[in-house]
């Protein structure tokens, strides 16, 4: 059953400089139960699309066209009070980049996860309180230190908490942003394989939101490549790690080193991220992409489906089996860095 | 560190403070010209001037007075007022308790709006209504108490007639005794002008200072979980963000009691409100340095005290503060 | 949007750089901040008035005017002859409060130099030194917090004589206290970070390093603090006049509104009052206006994301 | 022109010219005494800060003009009133200072103004004499009135004393201020003034009549009472509420002189000082006791022996003999004229039963008990006091000569101002000082006010310190008296409500005062050929020399 189906979603910010186009027409869907990853370099917009689902936007931002449909119901028609009731933290729950700055440092981990359930439920709060102290007993943590202030926790404990006040209502999605880039790499692994297991034994859906290629991979049954405020490339984790079709996709994997091809020496994608203002015709990535041809400058590339539900959006995708192995080389982008400083 | 030894050590800090504070007001009221009996020259013989003097004990030295006064007060006496031939104590804890209402008053109601305004002018910033919010807090905070108090006086008072030029209670209406003096509407109606006139002056501060320590607080992430959790707004923004961002007016908030004891001088001159402060002053220039020194030595006390409570209290109110 | 010109670049710290990033500050700071410009103007205005208030004020303002009839013209309302009108004496109530706003800058100015200069030489000695050091002048620290301020101020000037100096000196001694802590606590911050090291390291002694490297880079606090300790100064020196124990040899705003209070003239000689009670808000607000621009120097996430 | 106009104040304009940025914070402590750095006579003006009292210190300025005028180099030097007191009443370190006697109503007897201030023996530290004023002549003269109990045998010698003050200029009286005092017209009639009170008189308190229905006189004063503490108080003002509860035996009367009160009869039985007195009958103390001869013998015996101030005027009673349960005679240690107008009007009677036994607590002095009763036999008792808000005293029915209202309510304001308002609201009846000249303007329009105006004899005045040079030449004394504008002071300054003085008994003291003085009026060509006539020269720009 699909539990979530973005359409044609599009997010913009009012800024001095002109409208941002963050999210220019998405289209995404999850099935219960499935773990997507949502990958893309900072200022992709990756960010905002989790954002745009729960209607968080700051101030200057708005969703100004699509579709969000949360089992059925497009959520960008409810009313504030609706999405307050019916969808936030009891159907689909957040787990922010730093756990440590996601909790209100004046209050008790226990004390914030009574909260917001007694906020939701007519739970008593003793009732919650023992809930608290079980989500920390599943998460690994002495059910004692729900009396803790947040400051007291060490990062990767307070990662786990903020993860077992995500599970406190049972959510049917979780959508994490980036929820292990502030650990170091060992507890980083641990707190994935964690999720990945909760994930499993509570039947939960789950966006993953990262710039790492590698986290998604081991995590993830499907990815969704943005760039530039759109998915360039969403297939199964399985193409997209092993015979990804778009340049961007192809140059992400280079800049992650690959437990399957070790061998390879890593290098980054030349250039910066495009500005998302009032975009141009043509591919957003063709400054930065070594097999840019003369189309890709004029034309804006249209979503293909592929395979089994998959999408691609580049003018070479069918040359993909070709550019493939180019792109697997670190010269290939040396020497777009090259041409791309030229023109500078 | 402890707790306990970080008040130890910091009541360790107070009292060495205060036996600073307590010796430079000795000297700085030997050092003014003239004498409690001065302003009455004319009224005086010389002989009879000397009597008193030597009455009072200002012919000992310096050094014997100063035991005597630290001796005094270590006995919580505060002395006789030279001029009321009284004990200052029973002058001035009339006095005390007035400025201490008044001003309460005006610290309650500038905090209270102040806070509630800088929280407001933070949730809708870069809007029409902070830039005007800013302005006008601004605007009070540049006016001088008697200013505004003038200003009030002129449009309430003169203008609108609603409400009395001053004092305290109606003249000749029956004196009640102990708390009972400031539970009558006569009081409130006599407290409203000048504790108006307080607040005007004291909310620019809080108010500024929570409108920035508030947009601090709310470009934090947990603000963002608190909306993503399905908290009422209202709730994030009182019991998160405002209960967040009230910590650093915690320690002003106490120095403005400070301030405001020390400043009541003004207000209570505007609207001939029978306070410590023109207590004070007028003890100043009729040289009755008892009485003086003891409206000086509370509005000090009141400081001392206030600044070790804001102390204590930063501690108790943000669990990460540890006690350097 | 938040470019952090108070994190110090390690490198550059030479005079002309400090100048040349100072004024760049100051256009980014002030170019799109509305309140900014009005406060600056206004300041400007008054200091016009200030310097040139000799050629300014049309009458002597202690002079009593009298009319063709050799009567004093006493508390007369604003005509031509006399734009703001007379006081009780015939005296110029415009002349007085071109006079006036000189003390009041005055007033202002120096009191806050004398307060920041010392509250930032307490502020950075005990910073950085630590210690006992520290515990002796953060007790000095505390016992001038502990002074009632205007009650403190009138003790003095009734020492030391109602002029206009000692009021300053009054002002000043009381005012310092506020920068002091403020300066300690960012040098405390300062004092950790690598440039200092790196200071050390190229064999600087504790002077220099106080005074060549911390000092700088606190500047924009002192800055804000001493625009601040401006206005407070005013208000307090208006103040201190008006409960009548200002320079009686000044038209100073405050003792201006004193001398309509006490020949009770508030209610009705609205032409004596205004001026002066306005003058001193103003005055005080633009330097509020200013001060207000100046924090973002220090608090980059104040600025207007316009 | 007006005198003095061209550079009038043109000090205050020179010192805010020296605030000019920069340099002012340096320039301003060496420009303080510099500005008079010419080759003249220098000479300072020692007044109190307008704080205190706006009016001397704005002619303090006139006069400094009007001296610079004639060449002498001014320095007008305003300190708060305390210091005033102890640099130039007691230690006498001044050139030149403003004074002011205040006019109570035992100084209408010319003995305080003729002798105390100008005797030598009160030349002493501390002492009234703090011009330093030494002339075997007038210490006789002034001696002299003193034991003449006749009245117009005294007035004689009174006349020849003003006469040579005149003459000689110790001091050259400015002004004596007219009092006009604001009352509810509604409420109260017929004010019963004093000179130099108005309407703070005693007469007042118990006479003025009330309206119908009218219970209550709240009367305002911009000053709080400091002690009722009948034995041991200072301010000239603790007086005005003392006298209320305590009767005197005798008091000053509405033409000036002293009349009996408590007493029924006073007798001079002896010019050499023996003077019999006959108490009333039926007097009561408040808590219901007789007042006796003893009581009143124990009043002046315990005053005398206890009071700081009542000693003053009590050293001159030798013994009080009781005669009868009525009367009794004073023996005085040498003849004193002002003895029934300053010692018997001014020695308040103290209940013997309850002072006898001062509480073991008070263990220094008897006077420093606060009787908490405040049981004397006067008109008014006290009912409660609240510091700084209210005093309230209801009336004695008992008293020989009750008050004709209920309740007497002190209400002391912060100010004038304030009390005005109060006054222009209805909240309170009367104000016992003169207001400033715009609010009479003012309160003149208001059809429920009144005005009671009377003169006082308290006079405002400028001192010469006579040790010191140039001002122990009675040439140049009377030279800067010459260019005193006093009637421009008087005009400019009080808005025309005073009298120009020349003579320190006022002219409003009938009895009195000597009209005929020399009088040295404002002249600035007289005051140079007086300079002249003594070798004074002038230099080039006009600043005065020494005689070579």
């Amino acid at each position: 059953m699909t539990l979530l189906e973005i359409t044609d979603l599009q997010t913009q910010f009012e800024t001095s400089e002109g409208r941002v186009h963050a999210v220019d027409g998405v289209n995404l869907s999850l099935e219960a139960n499935e773990s997507l990853g949502i990958i893309g370099e900072s200022g992709s917009g990756k960010t905002t699309i989790a954002k745009s689902i729960v209607r968080l936007l700051p101030d200057n931002g708005e969703i100004v066209d699509g579709e969000v449909r949360y089992d059925g119901d497009d959520i960008t028609e409810y009313s504030d009070r609706q999405l307050r009731k019916q969808i936030r933290w009891n159907e689909i729950a957040v787990i922010p980049q730093n756990a440590m700055n996601g909790f209100d440092p004046v209050y008790t981990v226990g004390d914030q996860i009574v909260e917001v359930i007694t906020a939701h439920t007519d739970t008593p709060n003793d009732e919650a309180m023992e809930r608290a102290k079980s989500l920390f007993q599943t998460l690994g943590i002495d059910e004692d230190r729900v009396h803790d202030y947040p400051h007291q926790f060490s990062g990767g404990m307070a990662q786990r908490a903020m993860i077992a006040l995500a599970l406190a209502l049972d959510p049917s999605l979780l959508i994490a942003d980036e929820p292990t880039t502030a650990l170091d790499v060992m507890i980083q692994d641990r707190i994935l394989h964690r999720i990945q297991e909760l994930q499993d034994e509570l039947d939960t859906a789950m966006i993953f939101i990262t710039h790492d290629m590698s986290v998604v991979s081991e995590t993830c049954d499907k990815i969704a490549v943005v760039y530039g405020g759109r998915i360039v490339e969403f297939a199964d984790t399985e193409t997209i790690i092993k015979n990804p079709r778009h340049p961007y996709t192809l140059g992400l994997r280079n800049a992650f080193p690959s437990i399957m091809t070790d061998d390879q020496d890593l290098v980054s994608i030349p250039g910066t991220p495009p500005p998302l203002l009032e975009p141009d015709e043509g591919c957003r990535f063709a400054p930065r992409c070594p097999f840019a041809e003369e189309r890709c400058w004029s034309e804006t590339p249209q979503s293909e489906p592929y395979g089994d539900g998959n999408t691609i959006e580049c003018h070479r995708a069918d040359e993909h089996e070709r550019i493939r192995p180019e792109a697997s080389k670190s010269e290939t982008w040396r020497e777009q860095e090259e041409v791309i400083e030229a023109d500078d | 560190m402890s707790f306990q030894s970080y008040v130890i050590r910091r009541i360790g800090q107070v009292i060495v403070t205060y036996w600073a504070f307590l010796t430079i007001l000795f000297v700085l009221f030997r050092v003014v010209p003239g004498d409690p009996v001065s302003m009455h020259v004319q009224d005086l013989g010389a002989e009879a001037r000397e009597e008193r003097i030597a009455e009072l004990g200002l012919d000992q030295p310096l050094y014997v007075q100063y035991v005597e006064y630290l001796r005094q007060l270590a006995r919580a006496d505060l002395g006789q007022s030279m001029i009321y031939n009284e004990s200052v104590w029973n002058i001035i804890v009339v006095k005390f308790w007035n400025t201490i209402i008044l001003m309460a008053a005006s610290l309650i109601l500038a905090y209270a709006i102040g806070i509630l305004g800088g929280a407001l002018l933070a949730w809708y910033r870069g809007t029409a209504f902070e830039k005007g919010g800013i302005v006008l807090t601004l605007l009070a905070r540049s006016s001088p108490e008697f200013w505004t108090g003038i200003v009030l006086l002129g449009v309430f008072v003169f203008w609108l007639g609603l409400f009395p030029v001053g004092g305290m209670r109606s003249i000749g209406s029956e004196l009640a005794t102990g708390v009972g003096r400031y539970l009558s509407w006569d009081f409130v109606y006599h407290a409203v002008l000048p504790a108006l006139t307080g607040a005007i002056y004291f909310l620019g501060t809080p108010a500024l200072l929570m409108r920035n320590s508030m947009l601090d607080v709310l470009n934090a992430d947990f603000i963002e979980i608190k909306k993503a959790e399905g908290l009422h707004p209202w709730n994030v923004l009182y019991k998160h963000a405002v209960r967040n961002s009230i910590l650093p007016l915690v320690t002003i908030a106490a120095i403005a009691v400070g301030m405001a004891i020390g400043g009541s001088v003004v207000i209570e001159t505007v609207f001939n409100w029978p306070g410590m402060g023109r207590a004070m002053v007028d003890a100043v220039n009729n040289n009755d340095y008892q009485l003086a020194m003891a409206a000086f030595f509370l509005m000090g006390s009141v400081v001392i005290l206030m600044n070790f409570v804001a102390d204590l209290l930063y501690v108790y109110l943000d669990p990460r503060v540890t006690y350097e | 949007m938040s470019n952090r010109q108070h994190e110090p670049a390690s490198t550059t710290n030479s005079l002309a750089d400090q100048v040349r990033r100072g004024w760049s500050t100051f256009t980014a700071l002030f170019g799109n901040d509305r309140l900014g410009q009005i406060g600056l103007l206004l300041l400007l205005g008054f200091i016009f008035i200030g310097a040139f208030a000799p050629f300014l004020a049309p009458y002597d303002p202690g002079e009593m005017n009298r009319d063709d009839q050799g009567d004093i013209l006493r508390l007369d309302g604003p005509s031509t002859d006399h734009l703001f009108g007379t006081t009780q004496l015939g005296r110029d109530v415009f002349s007085q409060v071109i006079v006036g706003t000189r003390v009041s800058l005055l007033v202002g100015v120096s009191a806050a130099t004398m307060s920041v200069f010392i509250g930032t030489n307490v502020g950075l000695i005990s910073g950085y030194k630590g210690g006992y050091v520290d515990d002796v002048l953060m007790r000095i620290t505390d016992i001038a917090y502990a002074l009632p301020f205007l009650p403190f101020v009138i003790v003095l000037v009734v020492i030391l004589g109602a002029d206009i100096m000692n009021i300053i000196i009054a002002i000043a001694l009381i005012q310092w206290r506020s920068t002091a802590r403020v300066v300690r606590s960012q040098v405390l911050s300062h004092k950790e970070r690598p440039y200092v090291e790196s200071a050390y390291a190229a064999g600087a002694g504790d002077l220099r390093v106080m005074y060549r490297h911390i000092l700088p880079n606190v500047l924009p606090l002192v800055f804000l603090y001493a625009a601040l300790a401006i206005a407070w100064a005013i208000i307090a020196e208006a103040s201190i006049a008006f409960l009548g124990f200002g320079d009686p040899e000044l038209h100073s705003w405050g003792q201006m509104i004193y001398d309509a209070y006490n020949v009770d003239a508030i209610r009705f000689a609205y032409w004596w009052v205004i001026p002066p009670g306005m003058s001193i808000v103003l005055l005080a607000m633009s330097v509020f206006f200013v001060g207000r621009t100046l924090e973002q120097i220090t608090n980059p996430e104040l600025r207007h994301r316009e | 022109m007006q005198p003095g106009d061209s550079n009038l104040n043109r000090r205050d304009f020179t010192k805010a010219a020296t605030l000019a940025a920069g340099g002012a914070m340096v320039g301003l402590a060496g420009c303080a005494g510099g500005e008079n750095g010419g080759n003249g006579i220098e000479l300072e003006i020692t007044v109190n800060n307008p704080s205190f009292d706006p009016f001397r210190y704005e002619y303090a300025q006139m006069v400094a003009d009007s001296w610079e005028e004639l060449g002498f180099a001014v320095e007008v030097n305003s300190m708060d009133w305390n210091a005033v007191v102890e640099e130039a009443l007691i230690a006498q370190e001044y050139d030149t200072s403003v004074i002011t006697w205040d006019g109570s109503p035992e100084r209408i007897d010319p003995h305080t103004f003729l002798y105390d201030l100008f005797h030598s023996s009160n030349s002493v530290e501390g002492g009234r004499n703090e011009v330093n004023y030494d002339n075997p002549d007038y210490d006789d003269l002034a001696e002299e009135q003193a034991r003449i109990f006749d009245d117009d045998e005294r007035q004689e010698v009174v006349y020849e004393c003003q006469k040579v003050l005149a003459e000689e200029q110790p001091r050259t009286p400015v002004a004596n201020r007219t009092q006009i005092m604001p009352y509810n017209n509604e409420r109260f009639s017929d004010p019963e003034v004093l000179i130099g009170e108005s309407l703070l008189s005693f007469w007042n308190m118990i006479g003025v009549e009330p309206a119908d229905g009218v219970e209550d006189l709240r009367f305002g004063y911009p000053e709080e009472v400091g002690s009722l503490n009948p034995l041991d108080y200072v301010g000239a003002h603790d007086r005005t509420a003392i006298r209320l509860i305590y009767d005197r035996l005798a008091r000053i009367d509405q033409d000036g002189l002293p009349a009996p009160w408590a007493a029924e009869e006073i007798d001079i039985l002896d010019e050499d000082g023996e003077v019999a007195v006959t108490i009333r009958e039926g007097m009561t103390w408040h808590d219901g006791e007789d007042v006796t001869v003893e009581d009143v013998q124990f009043s002046f015996e315990f005053a005398n022996e206890h009071s700081p101030i009542g000693s003053d005027w009590t050293d001159i009673i030798d013994e009080i003999e009781i005669v009868d349960d009525r009367e009794l005679v004073f023996h005085l240690e040498e003849p004193f004229a002002p003895f029934v107008s300053n010692t018997l009007t001014q020695v308040n009677l103290i209940p013997m039963h309850v002072w006898e036994d001062v509480p073991d607590e008070i263990d220094e002095e008897p006077v420093d008990w606060d009787e908490p009763d405040h049981i004397g036999s006067g008109p008014f008792q006290l009912d409660y006091w609240e510091l700084e808000e209210e005093m309230v005293m209801t009336a004695f029915d008992d008293h020989f000569e009750p008050p004709n209202v209920e309740r007497l309510i002190k209400v002391p304001g912060s100010d004038m101002s304030s009390l005005v308002g109060f006054l222009e609201e209805e909240q309170i009846d009367m104000i016992g000082q003169t207001p400033e000249p715009n609010t009479i303007d003012r309160l003149e329009d208001e059809e429920f006010i009144s005005f009671a105006e009377v003169d006082d004899h308290g006079f405002h005045h400028v001192n010469y310190q006579m040790e010191r040079e140039p001002f122990d030449d009675v040439a140049v004394r009377r030279a800067l008296a010459r260019a005193i504008p006093k009637a421009d002071i008087v005009d400019a300054l009080l808005d025309g409500r005073g009298t120009v003085a020349d003579s320190v008994i006022a002219e409003v003291n009938e009895f009195w005062h000597n009209p005929d003085v020399e009088r040295l009026e404002y002249d600035l060509d007289a005051a140079r050929a007086e300079l002249e006539e003594a070798g004074y020269t002038w230099n080039g720009d006009g600043q005065i020399q020494y005689p070579e």
